[in-house]
């Protein structure tokens, strides 16, 4: 088959596809219409999914199209089943996983994304006609062999790196970089080989080439990620993310469709923007990210100095005394009230407090836990509604009026040496102004525990800090036990 | 379709992501995450052109195969991602309709407020 | 270029021209109503083409005429309009700069702060 | 000359261009990038023009194009001595140009280019071969006559429709609304033959149909803007702007030139959200306001009830007495700022209280004036930085803090009415709090006058206001010289 351009009708339907995929994320400017926006993004997909079906796959269509054969019926169930078979396993998984898992969800998930793309570079390299990128000779053109070798190289790249994200977040791999000698010689040198690979398949359609380059860049992906802590994942997911954009972007100039294109440079710019966003308010630059190593010595150094001084301890019966008393409350919660699975119990918490007339409001750091909006969605989960939930420039004002900061499993996101320590490693990351509230709570575990960036933290020894040192859901019930009294 | 039109479309749909993106409210990151994630299942366009030739030559036999594993990774992405993501939005709720429900989230779409 | 591709990038460019014009400060509203005439002139691509013709039949003459008088009636726009944003943009300072100058509005194009 | 699509890079510096153009609308987000955005479009336009000229000017390009013989290069001369003539008088005018007379300056810019866009259809009808749009045998293809058609049409409207506002907005027109009986009538009947002989078009190429809608379309421009009062014209430029955007866009279907694409989309989107952030900064409707009317009857009424509320009149030197002593004063300028020219005056006086220590803002409503950003170019005419400028919601808490709120020819932006008085022709318009004020100070020449939208103010007998009647530019001044002692 020659290269022929699809008909109008499909290629109209795939450009509203891909209006369909713009108008899924528009919706997600507000929760009130993200709902619409997500049924936007099905009503998308499956016209695309239709759209391809009705033009390449023999389906039955009355007199429109060529009756389907035997064998086209056996080709159509078999798509349907695998389908339903995917389909099945994805629906499954997305309604029993646990919100707290959601980063290591999110990075499985793009290691499919990228093992389809490998696999449809692989695909239309056997079978170039099918995709209309062959001459007469079944000698695939220049610029779509191009294309095709950096869709199969980023969706290969991209599915590496994702399992070991996927590893290293839930947990089955040591989440400590792990650092090679000369890793970065070893690296460039690899995707030196990939991009010569690429640019010599253009002259050498041998299957060798594209095999050399598939298994390289297996491996770069797996490179590129082991010496990156696994803290600082979530920045590599988003850029994996973004990579998997570009990739089906490079497919869309493949097969001059539009809907890819689209999908491409949407996944493309938000994955590359909430990098940028994740870096920017931990002040980070991302090629120190990419760089990796952070992490890596176990926080030594401090614990000598974070004993000498003074602190003061609190127990959940004075915790609660005080927060019954208050006027106004800000909650701050972080990591490890992730960690904890406290967002239920904080919830009830809140509820009782506004029983004794307190106005409680919960406060949002853009990093605070390991993804971004991690705090928002646990606390949707426990149902706080989200207009009492506030972002940090619109709330950090209020802690002059506020009685009670009370920070639960947050630790970096409130520490002032990001103001004032130029040698910390969060200096110039914004922070919460705890310090000017009346009282500062602060649960943690223990007062060795530190946060991401292993640091000390000055608002542990201040004169209206109480430390509540416990686990965070076993804190926060007793306070409310301590509450109902 | 040349290949400027293309590229057009392209250039054009990165300054629309760049722009749609920036406006999405932080506290919907997470299922812009998961969102994302399953657009960009529309590779799936790709792997069902792979899955629906009928193979004549023995790579194309092989192409089917590898089109139709594709189509099931993307099935995956594809449900799995729509499926979460209409799980998450569905918790995010505005203050009237706080009090009803308790604890364990919900996981009903019906939530339109 | 086929429709379907003039018609995506007209799609996507709508989007685009929606995100951007919102973007757009408040404050600076006059000059976007002036800049946006200066490059709706873009229409002298047309008025250029009807004027290049070597004026074979009689109307192929009057269309070089009609062209001609284009040309000049969107070069007014061009120059005017991207000339008087150029000056309206000049005249917005930053606080370091304002206690310097006095009253008249200073046309010089120098102000980059 | 068969339709053949130009070079690949022609196609690609259109695209350039059509980005230049994004990139110059994009630098106003800040006054900061403005200036390079501007420098951005003229680039864009520059390359737009290089590249028609290249392509189809007979130019002497050394080897790589064909030499121009001798009647190639009297067409290149006229065309440079169009360009010449023409942006030697546009760049006159916009050097001569007061502030002051921008509304009038846009809409005379607007009525240009409907008719260029008119002038261009014309030409693309008689010469259909150098547009590309005909067969072999000189018909011109249906779906262009219908692009060409919409094309003059508009471009039609948009122009007498601008001559309309210019003539209204410059004052060479009475500015009140010529109401002829029947008048919707007429114009949906004109506005359906348009529409009818479009479509006719497509079946008979010949010049009287093409003639007739262009007279229809000069005529209906004439009659949707005449019924419209001189104080609505801003929204009516705004909206002819977005005509003439569509304009473009039509021609750029008709020539495949993504260059006017993009722009048209801008500039279409620009003119319609500028109409639509105007009419909701008023609440009127859009019909409401293109159905015209508003400000017919030289508003009878409230006069009588005017007169018999009690005010207090003030001196520039009392004026001048409770600047100086103020901590925080609130600028509030409006249309008779810019009737009377008193910026600069303005700008002195504020540097005046400067020195006395006094803290001085400038409040601008969305309305204020009679053009969208009309008190801001204003206000940067007279050089009052930019950060001293403030937004309605920017500002309005700040009123409860303020010594004095200053309203210098404003009336309908602060206005309680608004917030009350449901029957009032602007109820639900959000306007400033100046009642919050101690004290306010309300420049204007009479207590007669009324403000744009015709009606009383409560503000001129609150217990805290101080009326200052006289020309603006004229009390200020006095208020300058009474700081002086
Ligand atoms: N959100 C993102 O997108 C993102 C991405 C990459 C990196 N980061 C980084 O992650 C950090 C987030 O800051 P954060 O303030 O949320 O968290 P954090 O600084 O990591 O601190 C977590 C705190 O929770 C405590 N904790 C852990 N488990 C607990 C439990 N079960 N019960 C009670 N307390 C517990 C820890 O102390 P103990 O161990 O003593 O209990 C620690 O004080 C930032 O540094 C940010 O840069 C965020
Ligand atoms: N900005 C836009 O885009 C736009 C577009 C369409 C309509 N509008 C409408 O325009 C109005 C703008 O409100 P506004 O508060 O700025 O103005 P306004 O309500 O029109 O009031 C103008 C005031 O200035 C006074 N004035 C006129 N000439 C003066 C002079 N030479 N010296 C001193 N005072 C003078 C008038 O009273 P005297 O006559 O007694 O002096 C009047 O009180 C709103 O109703 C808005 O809806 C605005």
């Amino acid at each position: 088959m020659m290269e022929t351009a699809p008909p109008s009708w499909a290629m109209l339907s795939y450009l509203v596809s891909g209006v369909c995929f713009i108008l899924a994320l528009r919706g997600l400017s507000s929760p009130a219409t993200s709902r619409r926006g997500n049924r936007f993004g099905m009503a998308g997909m499956a016209l695309a999914v239709m759209t391809t079906l009705l033009l390449k796959a023999p389906v039955p269509a009355g007199d429109f199209l060529p009756q389907p054969t035997q064998a086209d019926l056996v080709t159509l169930g078999q798509i349907l089943a695998a389908i339903g078979f995917g389909g099945g396993i994805g629906f499954v998984t997305a309604r029993k996983i646990k919100m707290t898992d959601m980063p290591q969800l999110v990075a499985a998930f793009h290691s499919l994304v990228g093992m389809a793309a490998v696999l449809v570079g692989w695909a239309a390299y056997l079978n170039p006609e099918a995709f209309g990128i062959a001459g007469a000779d079944g000698i695939i053109h220049a610029q779509s062999r191009v294309e095709m070798g950096l869709g199969i190289a980023i969706g290969a790249t991209t599915f590496s790196g994702s399992i070991i994200a996927f590893l290293k977040l839930a947990g089955k791999m040591s989440g400590s970089p792990i650092m090679i000698p000369a890793r970065h010689v070893i690296n460039l040198g690899t995707l030196l080989g990939i991009i010569g690979l690429v640019g010599y398949f253009t002259q050498d359609q041998g299957l060798w080439v594209i095999a050399v380059v598939t298994a390289l860049s297996f491996l770069i992906g797996f490179l590129l990620i082991i010496p990156i802590g696994g803290a600082d994942m979530p920045v590599v997911v988003s850029m994996l993310n973004s990579y998997s954009g570009w990739a089906a972007a490079a497919m869309g100039f493949t097969l001059h469709n539009t809907a890819m294109i689209i999908t491409g440079a949407l996944v493309g710019s938000s994955g590359a923007i909430l990098s940028y966003i994740m870096c920017k308010a931990m002040n980070r630059s991302f090629l120190s990210v990419i760089a990796g190593g952070f992490g890596a010595a176990p926080e030594a150094g401090g614990g000598a100095a974070r004993e000498q001084r003074p602190w003061k301890r609190g127990s959940a019966e004075d915790a609660a005394f005080l927060l019954k008393e208050a006027e106004n409350v800000i909650i701050i919660p972080g990591y490890g009230m992730a960690v904890a699975q406290a967002q239920h119990v904080l919830r009830e918490m809140g509820d009782q407090l506004k029983k004794h007339g307190v106005n409680v409001k919960y406060a949002i750091h853009p990093v605070a836990g390991r993804m971004p909006g991690h705090m928002n969605v646990l606390l949707a989960e426990a149902n706080v509604p989200y207009d009492e939930v506030f972002e940090l420039e619109d709330i950090n004002g209020e802690f002059a009026q506020a009685d009670v900061a009370f920070i639960i499993g947050a630790n970096d996101v409130v520490n002032p040496a990001a103001k004032t320590d130029k040698s910390s490693p969060i200096y110039g990351m914004p922070v919460f102004d705890v310090d000017k509230a009346k009282t500062v709570m602060f649960i943690k575990r223990s007062m060795g525990g530190v946060g991401y960036a292993g640091v000390d933290n000055d608002v542990f020894y201040m004169d209206q800090t109480m430390m509540l040192l416990a686990d965070a859901k076993k804190m926060v019930e007793d306070i409310i036990k301590a509450l109902a009294h | 379709m040349d290949f400027i039109s293309i590229l057009s479309i392209f250039v054009l749909a990165c300054f629309v992501g760049y722009y749609v993106v920036w406006s999405v409210t932080p506290a919907l990151h997470t299922p812009l995450m998961a969102v994302t994630n399953a657009v960009s299942s529309v590779i799936v366009v790709g792997a069902l052109i792979a899955a629906a030739t009928s193979g004549l030559s023995a790579s194309a036999g092989v192409s089917k195969w590898l089109g139709l594993g594709a189509v099931v990774l993307a099935s995956v992405n594809i449900f799995g991602g729509f499926a979460v993501t209409a799980r998450m939005l569905a918790m995010y709720k505005k203050k009237e309709r706080a009090p009803s429900a308790a604890g364990a989230g919900s996981k009903a779409e019906g939530g339109k407020a």
